[in-house]
């Protein structure tokens, strides 16, 4: 077994001044503990870490050991309450498991369920290889950073605005489209509004071009019932509200005038 | 440094710059060598100027300097491949130009009317600035709505000689659909 | 057309779009001209990227098409104009971005099985804002996630032409490590 060769290690900057308390091979000072977790991206880095800086094979872990200084350091950063990622604690069960079951004797008949430290070790490899392929992946040339891309503006050159085109079959289409819209609407609109104040208004008007003021009263003709009268009043409301017509009165609960805006 | 180095990157340098760049500006370039000198670059561009002949580019002195920029002779080509793809009218300008060209004259609430729903003022002024649709009077009611009707040009561009061209509306359903429309006219 | 105005045309257009050009896109160029042929414009391309040994830039072609570059050579010398600080990016934003890479196409979920932690929502969201990636369909288990991919856009910024041109991944030596383990759980 080689030991721990923590003077090839990158972290070695963190590792001076250390309490006599830690673990021997952890070289790491309590305020340098967030740091030196925030530098390892999942409990697999971490093992990974644990397993490069003792120059193991990662086919051919001490389980034990590597267990072992995988909880110190687990334990370490719980004991200075650090939140830890629920994935770390995971991890932590898992290598349990595998030294408890790697201590027990195989029975033959288990053959066929997966060797947990086989799991382990495949996974491993896995990260192991992404890990590599990020950091190639960074190492590629890429655009900003080493290559500089050529452009010419092309602001001198006019570029045209063509217009739509239509068919007029497209105008077809439209035009039967709208009116079976059309005829799907209407009896609707008949049955909801017997007395349009659409009409109305145009009556109302009507009746505004002969004289210059009309009493309000006289608009409100009652033949037609509330009805009427209502919807008279909201044609009436809606051309004020249009600029169409305005309202006079002589002085406070004088009778109302009408007029017609004429248009010039 | 080696005077085809030195072109090398006047060129690069011309390209990244996002204006024209004079000569003591590309002097910088060259700080830490002593030999290179305004004349040096003047005569690493001027062969510069030459490698780009007969390309579709070339390297022009302007007011403030160097610059690259497209030949004269290529901008018909890109100028057209340029252009974005036109538009598409709105189902809702279709229909309101199809009432316009088969109830002409017509107003806007007439128009309104019939597709249940407002028309737009755009809408109308994208037909009236493409001289599709002409306003030809005002109708004698409160108001004075304005009258739209198909202009020339209308007829043109869809290949008709009259509006007696305008293709019938033929099968029964579109003649209920005819009837629909005088219907929902009279009413408004 | 003349061979050396398509090839005058071809340049120039490359130069002034704002991304690299494929053939089909070139192609547009020459709409009127029924005599002019991808192969045609293959060969203009070879030619013009001749046309640039020696100087300052080069023409490359990427995954999505065509696009001029400052010779990699001649970068040093513009350090001093190119002062901005590129971007780094964070190791888990590599990761994932080398697992959909690599593996492609992959969920949330089997990213987050590699990589032993959870990919947060900002790391997707960067990446596919960057339109690195893009989600090319959903796999057909409960909850649908969705499956990512890498675009053509992650390729020319990484200077590539097919994922191919990805470096290989690290030897996996799968089947020998294997049989290693078996031989070391044995003595164990």
């Amino acid at each position: 077994m080689n030991e721990p060769h923590t003077e090839k290690n990158p972290l070695t900057i963190i590792v001076k001044g250390l309490p006599t308390e830690l673990p021997h091979d952890l070289y790491i000072p309590p305020d340098a503990l967030e740091v030196f977790l925030e530098a390892f991206e999942g409990p697999l880095d971490l093992l990974l870490y644990l397993i490069k800086k003792q120059n193991l094979d990662i086919l051919d872990i001490p389980m034990a050991k590597i267990t072992l200084q995988y909880q110190e350091y687990i334990n370490l950063m719980q004991g200075l309450k650090l939140e830890l990622a629920a994935e770390y604690l995971l991890m932590s069960a898992m290598l349990a498991e595998i030294k408890s079951r790697l201590l027990l004797p195989r029975p033959v008949s288990e053959t066929s369920e997966e060797d947990p430290r086989m799991t382990l070790i495949k996974r491993l490899k896995e990260y192991e290889q992404f890990k590599k392929a990020a950091e190639d992946l960074d190492s590629l040339p890429r655009v900003d950073r080493d290559i500089q891309l050529v452009h010419i503006g092309h602001d001198n050159i006019p570029v045209e605005r063509p217009l739509p085109t239509v068919k007029l079959e497209e105008l077809m289409t439209a035009l039967l489209e709208v009116l079976s819209r059309a005829k799907l609407r209407n009896p609707h609109l008949i049955e909801q509004e017997p007395i349009s104040v659409r009409a109305r208004m145009a009556s109302v008007l009507e009746k505004l071009q002969t004289s210059d003021f009309v009493p309000f009263q006289r608009l409100l003709a009652q033949v037609e019932g509330k009805m009427g009268v209502v919807v008279t009043f909201i044609a009436i409301l809606e051309l004020l509200k249009q600029s169409a017509v305005e309202i006079v009165q002589q002085q406070a609960y004088a009778p109302l005038h009408v007029r017609a805006i004429l248009s010039t | 440094m080696h005077s085809n180095s030195i072109k090398a990157t006047l060129e690069a340098a011309i390209f990244i710059a996002d204006e024209p760049l004079s000569i003591d500006r590309l002097l910088e370039l060259f700080e830490d060598d002593q030999a290179v000198t305004p004349n040096i670059i003047r005569e690493a561009l001027a062969t510069l100027q030459k490698d780009y002949d007969g390309h579709g580019i070339e390297l022009c002195e302007v007011a403030s300097g160097y610059r690259f920029q497209v030949r004269v002779d290529v901008v018909p080509s890109l100028s057209k491949w340029l252009q974005e793809r036109p538009e598409k009218y709105s189902r809702s300008l279709l229909e309101t130009l199809a009432l316009i060209a088969y109830r002409q004259p017509i107003t806007r609430a007439d128009i309104e009317q019939v597709r249940g729903v407002a028309v737009s003022t755009q809408t109308i002024k994208t037909l009236m600035a493409r001289e599709w649709i002409k306003i030809t009077g005002h109708r004698d009611v409160p108001g004075k709505p304005a009258l739209y009707a198909t202009t020339k040009k209308f007829l043109d561009y869809f290949d008709l000689k009259s509006l007696a061209d305008l293709p019938e509306l033929l099968n029964s359903q579109e003649d209920e659909g005819a009837k629909q429309l005088e219907l929902s006219l009279e009413e408004s």
